[in-house]
């Protein structure tokens, strides 16, 4: 397994990125998990329809995230707000979806992340499909799409594989593998030793890295991505990761693991290792961390104001929604309707 | 007799089964050491053990060709797919392969399973989560199709489903899981595949319904009844087969009806069972056959939600309609 | 203007697609190199190039989602699925994403995409080779559904569906595609997505129907005729979205309506129209609204494949019922 | 690639199998390639609804037939005949079928084959829920599933693969690789150097042998079936092979593949070699030869004669086969009925 950063902070090589580098995925890494920590006060206060947490998975994500180009596609999951954000999608986007508003999923043009995917193993596929198109279109843009080590195990999973190996498409794949599809240990899932040795059945190269180690995430997808961007088609990177939390704010992980097996992944945080290495480095103090605190914080606050702010969604927008231009039913649904 | 929810129902249902019949297996994702996402299966596999009660990987349609070999090697398997929303994946095998093998093996074979699906909307769920399509699976040859609405249904029609010689799809309405609790009886018993129900009995108008929709629609019955209308109601409970001759004999006798279901209009069975009406019924009835549904849009997310549900004003005013009609 | 059997008036569309936009590829099993298994892009590939044709490996859902994919990506892709049978591994890429996305981000992205399957039996084929399941794909919101029955519709109705912002499912009726020959002009058009197509007019009965089942329904009519019985005759051409007005603008004249179909009864779209129907003219209807269709069982193998279709004194019978009724 | 006889008859190593025993494989070759050859004619006069042809594929199917019990299963497809009946599917049954009547599918109870399965895919994942249920029950019987090189793009492969290595069912997967899914190459089909490669992302046990080869392909399928009996959990075979004649009847090859090709392919013949390895032992003659042919024929032809002789399938059947007893809305479209 590729690793960089050892969970004490001390390097397994030197490190191929910059201190300032290092620095900034940090920073992106505490705004992320104060996000993921408000959504998880606010699903608890009813302010949001359902939440899953990606507390744990961080290091993965923003190191992915910050493999990319920024006209790059992301394709991901509901997992994946945190790399979904490092590739462009406003927080109060992402919030707005979680409140239960389809509102969340109208980014800027500028952006070329999907809304996240809800189905398991579905959404893969699209990203071979859209990297296809940029191909067709002569461009050069790679796109990226993450799922968890439970989508594996769906047939869409084998066909997005083989459609991007067979046509060569400059996708990048990026299994989180944080143990469990909800309670279904990775261990029971599949036989094979690891999720990357599935790529070779694909003719795909695949590698295997600390999914909790931020520069070993980065630099792996980047690899991936100048690869694909040169034509050198797809690639399936396993980062190994833990969902620290519960599937979503409905589940009851004491139904499937010991609080043991959570206690030493605690003890491998993806961002107390980054802050243990920059201490050591002198670029750490606890004075930019409540700088970062206070910042990230804030920064999430006006995501939030920004997503419960918004008017209530109208009956008519929700028929309006369903095509370009309303069919003669909708148009007389919205009509005829007493709500 | 106990006092149970009908998710309570279905789990006792489940555990009478795996204790009656050595030949009932369940599986699904999440329904061992989590007892499933709502809880049907809890406690089953700690009391029938682990060869009864399978966690499956994140598969939807190996989940169903399983559950279909199983069948066919002499298993009576009970498959759980987590929402209506990711049955999808399953419905080659359940249409090309399920429905079937009877009729491609002239008798020979046939596939008694079970898949439960929760379905509907009303919890505030993520996408995907609130579908209502028994449409598609009612269209199915070879393939039954029951939905309960009450507790003790929902035990009677899964033991029977579990019994029957043929594959059949148990649609459990989510947000009746936990919304009443009715005296259901701690024995084995089955309620028939087939029949509706006759849940009150009136002469003006006869609303019809089933699964999620029978809360809103014994609601506007309610509602209806305390303005002086004799209302029917009529609980469908087995959209496949249908039974016509129990549906229009109420129709014949109150001349109007409305049909209440969550699945977008066009396309809905509610199209069935309209069509169904006025062939058998044209010259009694007094009005339009009246349909109350979702709108012909995707289930929104939680904001939107109260937007598309069926209310119970909708149907009340669609009951009027037929009575000035 | 050239005569044009249904087929060669699709390949023509293809043709003219991929030359008048550089956006629009097709994809699908065996339609480069073989040109499909019934030669509707036959010569396409060579014409066009492997950039603008491509051959698939074997997996459904991976030609919908890649299809969806390209669409997002700024394509126009057109994929054949090679039969209806085999189009319901990718049914969830049709229902929870292409059909999906402009709802799930608000009009940010859409999928203008089309997905051409041959369905309907009446050529002995194997199992699963000769399916009618248009009723679930015309439940699905966010969807449409064409079903040309004419060379001339045929040409016009896939360039629509291909110019057309949303996905568009385009049925081809497998046993016309060699049935007639009709004049089809040369030039790039398109047949609006919706209307549906008045054939014949007529005062005492409407028949309805769409696809395949039209070859039956305009020898019925003319038998009809013939008995001095004066028939309208509507090819409803678009399932979804329905025109409703249009149908029951012809029944409220007629006072009579018989809808032919080939999928089994139940839960078939005949169900919807025939609801719409009476929702819209129950007091204009003489007798009520007959369905004719497929029999409540799987598409039977070759030698009974008689016994299963809608023949055409099935459905002079049905017309006569009404004119009794 | 595993292989025992070369296509000169020359043997690699000593074979493991007797020459009684190769005798029995030869005649069985002999008598499938004769249902074939008239299924094929028969299809040119318009008796049958479609076939399509195992021409060159008989020593793969008769060779993993030979490694079953009589009791164990087998699951396979429309270009199975061949195995299908070495595993005791009767020639009248699978005529019938291809004269388009579900008759054909009412096996003899002694007999545990599916009808073969037309969808593309779809039928392995039952090879593994039967041999499921068969070790549930406590018996040691194992199921053979067979497929193509198409059939393994399908997401549908995937999830039985999967699920045959998790619950380490006694399954063994029998890809007959000929070469094309209809008109388009394996080559083309996937990245990956073999199908047999594909096994090891299940941490399943993956083989590959010459299909040409009767001897080699009953070794082999001997083996996977040992292993699964034994509750060593499934196997992939891809047996290398081709397809001589068209896909279907419907089919032109003309328009994706060289005669050369087929030519070199007709060198290898599944037959021919094992014949000429008798011949070299002194165990064919032509009068032999003559024998197999004419008793084959005769077998067929009377197999013919069965299926043509069935009575008209009634309308009632086709309603009545549904399910087992027949619904309210079957029987009135019973009693109604103009046809
Ligand atoms: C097709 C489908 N099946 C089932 C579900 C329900 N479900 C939601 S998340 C999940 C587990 C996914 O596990 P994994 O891929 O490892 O992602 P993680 O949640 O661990 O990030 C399941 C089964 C779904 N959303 N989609
Ligand atoms: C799900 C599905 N998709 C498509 C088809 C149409 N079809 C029939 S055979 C075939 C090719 C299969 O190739 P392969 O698996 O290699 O088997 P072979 O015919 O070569 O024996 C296709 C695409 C089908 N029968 N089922
Ligand atoms: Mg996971
Ligand atoms: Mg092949």
């Amino acid at each position: 397994m590729f690793s960089l950063i050892n969970p004490d902070g001390s390097v397994v090589e030197r490190l191929p990125i910059s201190v300032q580098e290092t620095r900034e995925l940090y920073a992106q890494m505490v705004e992320a998990r104060a996000y993921d920590r408000k959504s998880m006060a606010m699903q608890r206060q009813g302010r949001l329809a359902t939440y899953a947490s990606f507390r744990g998975q961080e290091a993965a994500q923003i190191g992915a995230g910050a493999a990319l180009r920024s006209d790059d596609w992301v394709v991901a999951t509901y997992r994946d707000a945190a790399l979904n954000w490092a590739a462009g999608y406003p927080w109060r986007l992402l919030m707005a979806g979680r409140t239960g508003d389809e509102r969340g999923g109208r980014l800027p043009t500028s952006v070329n992340v999907l809304p996240p995917s809800i189905t398991v193993g579905g959404h893969m596929i699209h990203a071979v499909g859209i990297a296809w198109a940029e191909r067709l279109a002569g461009r050069d843009r790679v796109v990226l799409t993450s799922f968890g080590d439970g989508a594996t195990s769906e047939g869409d999973f084998h066909e997005a594989m083989n459609f991007a190996a067979v046509y060569e498409t400059p996708t990048v794949f990026l299994c989180q593998n944080n143990g469990y599809a909800i309670s279904y240990p990775v261990s029971e899932q599949t036989r094979a030793e690891t999720i990357a040795a599935k790529a070779s059945g694909y003719g795909m190269e695949g590698v295997r890295v600390d999914g909790n180690d931020v520069a070993a995430t980065l630099v792996a997808t980047r690899e991936a991505v100048a690869r694909a961007r040169e034509g050198g088609g797809p690639t399936l990177i396993e980062a190994v990761t833990y969902r620290m939390a519960a599937h979503t704010t409905a589940d009851d992980p004491g139904r499937y693991r010991e609080d043991s097996e959570t206690e030493m992944w605690e003890e491998r945080d993806p961002l107390l290792r980054v802050r243990l290495l920059l201490e050591k480095a002198g670029e750490w103090t606890e004075e930019w961390q409540a700088e970062l605190d206070t910042r990230a914080e804030q920064v999430i606050e006006e995501a939030v104001e920004w997503a419960e702010a918004l008017p209530e969604p109208s009956f008519d927008e929700m028929l309006n929604r369903m095509y370009l231009e309303p069919t003669d039913a909708l148009l007389e649904q919205m009509d005829g309707a007493v709500e | 007799m106990s006092e149970l929810t009908l998710a309570q129902a279905l789990n006792r249902a489940l555990d009478t089964a795996l204790s009656s019949d050595d030949r009932v297996i369940l599986l699904g994702e999440d329904i061992g050491r989590a007892g499933g996402v709502f809880r049907i299966t809890d406690g089953l596999r700690q009391k029938h053990g682990e060869r009864r009660v399978y966690d499956t990987p994140v598969a939807e349609s190996g989940i169903a060709g399983a559950a279909f070999g199983l069948a066919v090697g002499g298993m009576r398997p009970v498959a759980e797919i987590q929402f209506m929303g990711f049955s999808y994946p399953a419905y080659d095998q359940i249409i090309n392969h399920i429905s079937r093998i009877r009729n491609r093996s002239a008798h020979r074979f046939s596939a008694p399973l079970v898949i439960r699906i929760p379905y509907g909307g009303g919890i505030g769920a993520a996408e995907h989560h609130s579908e209502s399509m028994e449409a598609i699976y009612a269209h199915i040859p070879g393939l039954k199709v029951v939905v309960p609405s009450t507790p003790r249904d929902a035990k009677g029609l899964l033991l029977a489903a579990i019994e029957d010689p043929d594959p059949v799809i148990v649609l459990e309405p989510i947000r009746l899981y936990r919304a009443v609790k009715e005296e259901v009886p701690d024995i084995y018993y089955t309620e028939d595949i087939g029949p509706v129900r006759l849940e009150r009995s009136g002469s003006d108008v006869t609303l019809i319904s089933w699964g999620a929709m029978m809360k809103e629609t014994r609601r506007a019955a309610n509602a209806l009844q305390s303005q002086g209308v004799s209302v029917e109601v009529l609980d469908v409970r087995t959209l496949s087969p249908l039974d016509r001759s129990g549906i229009s004999s109420s129709v014949k006798k109150t001349g109007r009806a409305v049909i209440v279901h969550e699945a977008p209009l066009t396309g809905g069975f509610g199209g069935e069972v309209a069509a169904s009406i006025q062939e058998r019924c044209l010259y009694e009835l007094l009005a339009p056959v009246q349909r109350v549904t979702g709108w012909d849009t995707i289930f929104p997310l939680k904001r939107s939600e109260a937007h598309y549900l069926p209310s119970v004003d909708r149907i009340v005013d669609a009951a009027t309609r037929t009575l000035e009609g």
